[in-house]
């Protein structure tokens, strides 16, 4: 996946001079991550470049940019590191365009690795999604595949709004199914995985059915949309995997149709459970399916405690705890 | 346009005694530190100002009763009365949106320097914020990466003594100068009397020739003295005392200007009262115009579906939703 | 409300010397909203100062106090400026006992005023409980009448966790039932108007039945809870109307009793709907009462847009909307 | 101190190779700072570091074998295998719980040093930053607090000159010293060379001297050079030549002193090796001991229920009910 991100900021710091890449280490080191590898080397100092260590400014400084009219994209190292930038994120990019009626905008993007399953401890491993959805004005974008990591992130580029575009580190080098304790089946398996060079997109704001189902419906993404697959395949239940891929604006037609259809309906992510994005979904759901409804919606997530780092698999939310969910609700 | 900005300032805030509005914020006191710094810089120029240089905007002929209809939220409001009185925008004027949260603008102008530098443009950016406000990370972050990055950006203090009820001193304006908090970054850092209106555009004049050159930014402390209130919600009667305003010896910048050019036998007591009448007339006029638009309270705003646009650039299925469910 | 609320810290600056109360404009003036009026002048300029405008710095001098061992009260001017602060709030204050293994902990209350209602305008109107109560080792309170108000404030100063104390301001100096164009009921027509004298408290995690009824249940906090109950009036429907005033932890048994009792719920926030602390209320709701549940559990909020100046009582979630909620379930 | 906590950081980065651990950190050609700074303070004194003075707990003779249960989060590990290697944290020692989030440390030990004031404590708070650090907004916030509350705090920026992959400049190095940010907040800003130990402890000395006797808060820029990685994540190889550390001027600390000492005859090569020796005897039993309670992945952590602690000081129903759900 990692190369894929690479290969969008690439293609649309080629396409449009407007855009700029920058960040901590984004530079002449290409990432911590090597998202942004040779970037610098290729387009130059000017389009890609190191800022000092300072998230409030790295967005606050693509804010103004913006206002100038350029696309600037940014890195924030970890996802767990976006909180000093949450003030220009959150009272700035949010509102801009609103509170200036339309006269400035922001149409930036900060990219940041998140969740868990690296060891990487507290502050390496977070899932901070649902403080975004709840921002009006952000878009909030999760990729689950090299291919769509791509082309939501051109779209992420290309768009007019602010994109909070959340990258699932542990599947950043090769997929992940959630059994640590097992060989991982390589991307080549995964339909989505071929990634064409040069330009395309993926839309925001539309979900993928990634297997079709008649006993229930399984909402994830990022990380959890492999977990998700693995536990369906475990415990045999015809369920319908949907990847919602943009979390705000949802695609809730594609949910809705769903769970009309199977009854039931399972939510799954990293992030710790209370006033998760699981909420949200599960009030949308019960709001336009209850009459379908056949038994309580389930979530999977994280526990409502720090990311502890001994205990990286008793914490991550995995088949085992999808299967027993999933029971749960064929048994209701 | 000292002359006007006070003027203005003056019939706004009885429209909001009037209740007229929810809010108003005068800048008596200070009208140099934003004319003079206008008139310095060019008219491309990008601002990035705080909510006190309405002179800006005055000063570049922004039409007052497209501020008035901002300030009354009525039909005309050009921010379709999604704003607080005062928080005028418009990229048309190089004046960037006000945001009610301190400090946000400081940082971002050096970004917009950054974007006119890579751009190859000869424009410069300009940024105002109150001494209080240096205390946030804001500022910090805005003067290190206009020194790592050269960005052409003015860098104003102005410290008008007062934020709210604290005195500079709980900014740390006693330890130190605002002006030499540059010296850190390896900024050059000015300090002006800020009711010296020719002092103020000399200096302003001398920073945006540098950042023009590409010799970077500069930070420019304008001290001057906040002769009212912080804003109508505002009593300084339980914090300062009543007479401080009248005792600041640095005065009244536009009593000062019009002394001067006095003194230069450029101006008269004549010319100087017709210039306050015709203000006074050009508000008065302009008032008419915008009340006529109506005021906050009587009804008159945009329609109030628009309360749903502008969220994004279009309008997602949930904001839809919601604009039914409210019926409009 | 506000005297209730200096009552409080009086009366704690009196009983215990390690407490200290400052913020912006809160010492020698008493804070723009007065709720610390008099209070340097009585406790000195040691227990009750000014602080500089940083909101950051605030809350990092309160946590370095707290690990101390005082217990810092901070004043952050409006929630909409609290946004500063999130990096040490969120990183530091919820964590600091857990990543310490309670070496260290941060005894701190964070008051500040949220809401609409006073054509504040886009930044002086938010209500942000939702992001705290998804940041686990936060408690989040939020008061509706002077009585809890005084309670419920002495009880955070007095908890040894990082408390996140959100005041109605709309209701800081008299009751609002969100009919702006009728006259007010006093709060001496509401029962916990009366604030005794001197030191009392109200647990912490305790909801309140302030109506009992039979065919709906009303969730609400803060403003919205008087709201509520105007709205309960108007429709003639046998609402029980429950006021949270503790988020998290959540008062869960009362809730749980409740709807099973009625079958129905609508829950009621002035925050943004998308990811609003109602999204948990719904999701819990429906996970423990789905067999009891007669009908769509109903979210009556603020629009997913910013608080927009002129719109103030379209924005604002009034009576009327929360009736017409209440009919849709009683119709379900 | 110096010599044995170059003896742990070797025998760790080797047990973080072998895969007994995720993750190391060393401060090799780094130890004078903590080290001295620590012999220069009060045993009371409170520490606020980043994670690159592990030279601190080593000095104040914290046990090796508890820094090692930490870093291998095993059954033993005082933050019951929470935290990220290294993240120590000891009251006891004075050694504040260090954070994964860069800079917060720094804002804190200001609130600290208010408290020990407003207690009338003679203690003082000292807290370390790395410089990339100082662009951070907890920098600023820091300076402006310590000079307006008169804090008595010692602020240290470890200029190591390296911040991952960006060099001092990207931090504002290059137009300033980091001791000269001390300059616009009124604070005294020193810069001596953090590898020489005697200059390190003289300057700490006089800063804390000045701290205890309440005259306020002073910065000290440490200048040094970072001899290893960033982390064992890190590879510099892609960033900076590989012989710079060698060819750095200013040396190693260790040899440094050992040199100067030996020119006083107050030391010896034989003295110097013997030391060598028994630090390297006393990690390798402390290790040996520390294994003993197993290394990550070998299962010998604290029980899973402890997951669930603490993030409360008690435990409400929805953690009861999670752990409950986990089954432990
Ligand atoms: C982040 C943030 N914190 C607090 C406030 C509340 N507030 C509004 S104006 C003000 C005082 C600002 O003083 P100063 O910076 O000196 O500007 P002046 O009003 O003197 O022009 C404060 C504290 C705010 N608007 N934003
Ligand atoms: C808020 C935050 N942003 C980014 C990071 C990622 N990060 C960890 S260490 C580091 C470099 C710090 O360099 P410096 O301050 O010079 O300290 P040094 O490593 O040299 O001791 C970065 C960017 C972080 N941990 N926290
Ligand atoms: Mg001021
Ligand atoms: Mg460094």
């Amino acid at each position: 996946m990692i190369q894929a991100l690479n290969s969008a900021m690439d293609t649309m710091l080629t396409r449009d001079p407007d855009v700029l890449v920058f960040g901590e280490d984004v530079g002449y080191f290409g990432g911590v991550f090597r998202a942004t590898d040779g970037l610098q080397k290729k387009h130059g100092m000017t389009r890609c470049f190191d800022t000092p260590i300072g998230e409030g400014g790295i967005v606050a400084a693509a804010i103004g940019m913006g206002a100038y009219g350029l696309r600037p994209v940014v890195e924030i190292q970890f996802a767990d590191y976006i909180y000093p930038a949450f003030d220009q994120i959150v009272s700035e990019a949010a509102r801009l365009r609103y509170r200036s009626a339309g006269d400035f905008f922001v149409p930036m993007t900060i990219r940041t690795p998140y969740g868990g399953g690296i060891f990487g401890g507290q502050t390496h491993s977070q899932s901070p999604e649902a403080l975004f959805t709840h921002v009006v004005g952000l878009k909030t974008v999760i990729p689950s595949t090299p291919y769509d990591a791509k082309g939501l992130l051109i779209s992420a580029i290309e768009d007019d709004d602010p994109v909070i575009f959340l990258e699932p580190k542990r599947i950043y080098n090769g997929p992940f199914d959630g059994h640590h304790d097992r060989p991982i089946s390589p991307w080549s398996q995964h339909p989505a995985s071929e990634v064409p060079d040069g330009y395309y997109t993926v839309p925001l704001g539309n979900a993928a059915v990634l297997r079709e189902g008649a006993d229930l419906t399984l909402l994830a993404y990022g990380t959890m949309l492999h977990v998700a697959l693995a536990a369906t395949n475990d415990c045999g239940v015809d369920a319908e995997v949907i990847d919602l891929r943009t979390l705000v604006p949802l695609d809730i037609e594609t949910i809705v149709k769903s769970v009309e259809k199977t009854g039931r309906c399972v939510i799954v992510h990293e992030a710790t459970r209370t006033s998760g994005y699981g909420a949200e979904l599960a009030a949308l759901v019960q709001e336009n399916c209850f009459y379908h409804l056949e038994a309580p919606i389930e979530r999977v997530t994280g526990w409502d405690t720090p990311y502890p780092h001994a205990f990286e698999w008793q914490y991550f939310p995995g088949p085992a705890r999808v299967v027993e969910a999933i029971q749960r609700a064929m048994g209701a | 346009a000292m002359v006007l900005t006070r003027a203005y300032d003056d019939r706004m805030y009885r429209a909001q005694r009037q209740g007229k509005t929810s809010f108003y914020m005068k800048c008596t006191g200070e009208e140099a530190v934003a004319v003079a710094q206008t008139m310095a810089i060019d008219a491309g120029d990008m601002c990035f100002p705080s909510y006190r240089q309405q002179g800006i905007l005055i000063a570049r002929g922004y039409p007052l009763v497209e501020m008035m209809c901002q300030v009354y939220s009525n039909v005309r409001d050009p921010l379709k009365g999604r704003q607080l009185p005062i928080m005028y925008s418009s990229r048309e004027y190089g004046f960037f949106s006000i945001s009610g949260n301190l400090g946000t603008q400081f940082s971002q102008a050096v970004g917009w320097a950054m974007a006119s530098a890579y751009k190859g443009d000869d424009r410069i950016a300009a940024t105002w914020i109150g001494e209080g406000t240096t205390a946030e990370g804001d500022f910090h972050q805005a003067l290190t990466f206009a020194a790592v990055f050269r960005a052409p950006v003015i860098l104003n203090v102005v410290n008008n003594q007062w934020a709210i009820s604290s005195f500079q001193g709980i900014a740390g304006g006693e330890q130190s100068t605002f002006a030499s908090r540059a010296i850190g970054y390896g900024l050059p850092g000015l300090r002006v009397d800020g009711n010296d209106f020719l002092a103020v555009y000399a200096a302003t004049q001398w920073a945006a020739e540098r950042a023009r050159n590409n010799l970077g930014a500069s930070l420019i402390e304008l001290y001057t003295y906040r002769a009212e209130g912080h804003s109508t919600s505002d009593d300084p009667g339980r914090y300062r005392p009543a007479d401080e305003a009248g005792a600041w010896p640095l005065g009244d910048p536009v009593a000062r200007l019009k002394a001067h050019l006095i003194a230069l036998g450029e101006w008269s007591e004549e010319q100087h009262e017709a210039a306050q009448k015709e203000a006074a007339e050009q508000v008065r006029a302009a008032n008419k115009e915008a009340e006529g638009f109506g005021t906050l309270g009587s009804g008159s705003t945009a329609s109030t579906k628009t309360m749903f646009e502008d969220v994004y650039k279009g309008m997602p299925w949930h904001l839809r939703r919601q604009r039914q469910d409210l019926g409009v």
